[in-house]
């Protein structure tokens, strides 16, 4: 009874009011349910995976993670993820988080770093980056970014990053920036944040690693990227390449002082 | 009066959907639910009494009126009332009704929380099976949006 | 082996809330792979809990419960420092126990 | 073979360390170029040269997009005319079909991606951007909205001449939509061979079909 009457109630209103009403009762539907979800997110499942494969010792040199330097010195992970991608002076460029994490599996624990970054997304040691990165990630769960830009790697990064950021390609002429590069537009039903500058707090860079829905897979942002791409109809970004470090400090330098939110959970 | 035969309608569905499941014979004469009608609804309900699932006040499902994925969607069933054996969660539309089925006990609150997959937009049940049989439900809708960009 | 549960159970009143992340693919038979032959399914079928070894909760679990599942449910009587311990059982035998303390 | 092209990235930045200077636009565009070179591959259907081989179209408005400024007028204007004397006009200028079949091909956004094969089906990807019809609640608002774009435009019959202007214009603009604005966002979707002329046609009679929902 309660119900038909609020269905006549949308109808009449939808007359009087044109499309805004039922709209908007659509968006804080939508926000209902995705407040519903944040409760329990399995991004929990993947952290504590991460936890415990950093303390672990494996892969060929039977050693752990634990002297892993992510730029805050060996060892110093809470803080680290709001800092990168940055510049590495023991390989002598820009890394992100898990480019890095790469790096110290092969170097302390005597991993293949060129076989993992081969590996699909969610498979083998991959997987286990991925779960690594959402540990880490957590570790800074409520800090602001703080990306350096001291070095002139940095800068360069940045301005390499902004370059690729709008670069217009593929069948269909997208750029990041077609999304991405104004307030308050949206795809589908999915807000898009601006990320040409800070989108606020937990929201676009700040917001991955995240636990996604729709197909139960942790996204680390090597594959949030990597599948951004996909869909702007461009052809496969390698895992780790300079291109995506220096895109992510392009994103990340814009997302200066935004609280970081991740892992979170997303469509 | 639409509104009466809108529930006993619903009624018979459930009645359909709990046979399927195979774990209540006693809901077995409405397995072909298509044998139902809205009109004959009415008539079908009287003659078999009390034993048609019934829509309560005591017994809540909640869930989001839409979801944004269908591959996650929170669902609860619960009740007030005592003499529960079984709390059930149903997606009319999914190609097996039953989500889960949880045994109530003295020891835990009648009252759970699980997420289902919905492959479209479907009502939902929570239904409370009493010791005595009967079948007392609530239910409501969920719309399954399309997702982002993709197909 | 399966990959370790999350399990959060918290005092609230009191009844002790226990929200709990279970790892597992939850594979509906339904799906076909690439090759278009049909994925089998692969599901949790039964879940119990015990608080302090005793039983408190049964529940049998269709394929339609989402991948990782969620359950939250909530216990009477408990009190902090209680174990509450949850098993999951699939469709394939293999099975998972994991415990945690009500805080 | 990736460590060596790691490493000559690696090797121009850190050269210029020495200066810490970071250098100017044209250095800045060149490593660019090397790093889209040295990171994207060739993957099912989706060619690397996607990326390293974009027209001139993409190519000048991704560096206004850089560098925050719009196109010079003239610029602008040369891009638009090269665009328009490429769209292809409808056979036996039929340029109506069916809305039914064009609200699919506005639902898809299937196609062209590295996942996709071949002989998929492309979709228009409009409801990703644009309203259309209004009983789709999940619709994107980067493009404007079309709900009743052919009963705003005062469209009553599509065969009458009086609507040729608009009929023409819409063709162009989803066949190609830089012949109207150099820099659009939207897709040039006749043009890259995302859409096939029918589907074209398609789409039209759901914009601008007085008997299509969009236009109720």
């Amino acid at each position: 009874m309660h119900r038909q009457v609020l269905s006549w109630a949308t109808v009449v209103l939808g007359i009087s009011c044109g499309a805004t009403w039922a709209q908007k009762s659509a968006t804080e539907s939508i926000e209902e349910y995705r407040a519903m979800l944040a409760d329990g997110n399995p991004a929990d499942l993947f952290e504590a995976k991460g936890e415990a494969l950093w303390k672990e010792k494996r892969g060929p040199k039977r050693a752990s993670l634990e002297q892993c330097n992510l730029g805050k010195g060996p060892g110093v992970v809470k803080g680290a993820f709001v800092e990168l991608p940055r510049y590495f002076d023991d390989v002598g460029r820009v890394q992100d988080l898990e480019s890095r994490l790469v790096q110290c599996m092969a170097t302390l624990q005597g991993f293949d770093a060129a076989e993992i970054s081969r590996t699909p997304f969610g498979r083998g040691e991959m997987a286990n980056v991925t779960a690594l990165a959402t540990w880490v990630a957590a570790e800074s769960k409520g800090l602001a970014f703080n990306l350096p830009q001291g070095h002139t790697q940095e800068k360069v990064a940045y301005e390499v990053g902004k370059r690729l950021f709008f670069q217009r390609g593929g069948t269909h002429d997208f750029s990041c920036a077609s999304c991405h590069g104004e307030d308050g537009k949206r795809i589908r039903l999915q807000d898009l944040p601006n990320l040409t500058k800070n989108p606020g707090d937990g929201i676009g860079f700040a917001a991955w690693p995240a636990y996604r829905v729709s197909n139960g897979q942790m996204w680390s942002m090597q594959l949030r990227l990597n599948d951004c791409y996909r869909q702007q109809r461009f052809p496969f970004p390698a895992f780790g390449s300079d291109a995506l470090s220096a895109l992510s400090v392009y994103l990340g330098v814009n997302a200066k002082g935004a609280k970081s939110a991740a892992p979170t959970i997303k469509r | 009066m639409n509104n009466r035969r809108e529930t006993l309608k619903q009624g018979m569905t459930l009645a359909g959907l709990l046979a399927s499941t195979g774990l209540f014979p006693q809901f077995a004469w409405a397995y072909n639910k298509t044998a139902f009608d809205a009109k004959s609804v009415a008539d079908v309900a009287k003659a078999f009494g009390v034993s048609a699932p019934v829509a309560s006040k005591d017994v809540t499902i909640t869930g989001p009126d839409i979801a944004e994925n269908g591959a996650v969607v929170p669902l609860g069933v619960s009740t007030s009332m005592a003499g529960v054996k079984h709390l059930l969660i149903l997606v009319e539309k999914n190609p097996s009704a039953l989500v889960a089925m949880f045994n109530v006990s003295d020891a835990v609150e009648s009252s759970f929380s699980t997420r289902a997959k919905m492959g479209q937009s479907s009502d939902v049940y929570a239904v409370a099976i009493t010791s005595d049989g009967k079948a007392l439900f609530a239910k409501k809708e969920v719309k399954v949006t399309l997702g982002g960009c993709g197909g | 082996m399966a990959d370790p549960m999350r399990i959060r159970a918290q005092m609230s009143g009191a009844n002790a809330t226990v929200r709990v992340l279970m790892s597992h693919e939850m594979e509906t038979g339904q799906r076909k792979d690439a090759s278009g032959k049909v994925i089998p399914a692969w599901h949790i079928t039964e879940v119990t809990a015990t608080l302090n070894g005793k039983p408190v909760l049964s529940a049998e679990w269709g394929p339609a419960v989402s991948k990782n599942p969620f359950l939250q449910f909530n216990v009477k009587g408990a009190k902090a420092g209680d174990k509450v311990a949850v098993t999951w059982k699939d469709n394939k035998g293999d099975t998972r126990t994991d415990e945690a303390t009500v805080s | 073979m990736k460590i060596t092209k790691y490493l000559s990235f690696a090797g121009a930045a850190l050269a210029l360390a020495g200066c810490a200077v970071v250098p100017g636009s044209q250095e800045l565009d060149r490593m660019t170029e090397q790093a889209v070179k040295a990171a994207f591959r060739t993957q099912g259907i989706a060619n690397v040269e996607r990326v390293t081989a974009t027209d001139e179209t993409n190519r000048v408005c991704s560096a206004a997009d850089v560098a925050g400024k719009p196109l010079a007028p003239e610029v602008a204007k040369a891009i638009e005319a090269a665009n328009l004397k490429a769209i292809k006009w409808p056979t036996n200028g039929r340029f109506i079909g069916d809305w039914k079949e064009g609200e699919k091909v506005a639902q898809s956004g299937r196609g062209q991606t590295w996942t996709d094969d071949a002989k998929t089906v492309n979709g228009g990807n409009c409801y990703n951007c644009h309203q259309i019809d209004k009983k789709e609640i999940s619709f994107g608002t980067i493009g404007p909205s079309l709900y009743n774009y052919g009963k705003l435009r005062g469209v009553t019959d599509v065969t009458n001449p009086s609507s040729k202007p608009i009929v023409e214009y819409t063709w162009g603009k989803i066949w190609n939509s830089k012949a109207y604005n150099a820099c659009s966002n939207m897709p040039r979707a006749g043009h890259a061979g995302t859409l096939s002329e029918q589907q074209v046609r398609d789409l039209m009679a759901l914009l601008l079909d007085p008997k299509s929902p969009v236009n109720q």
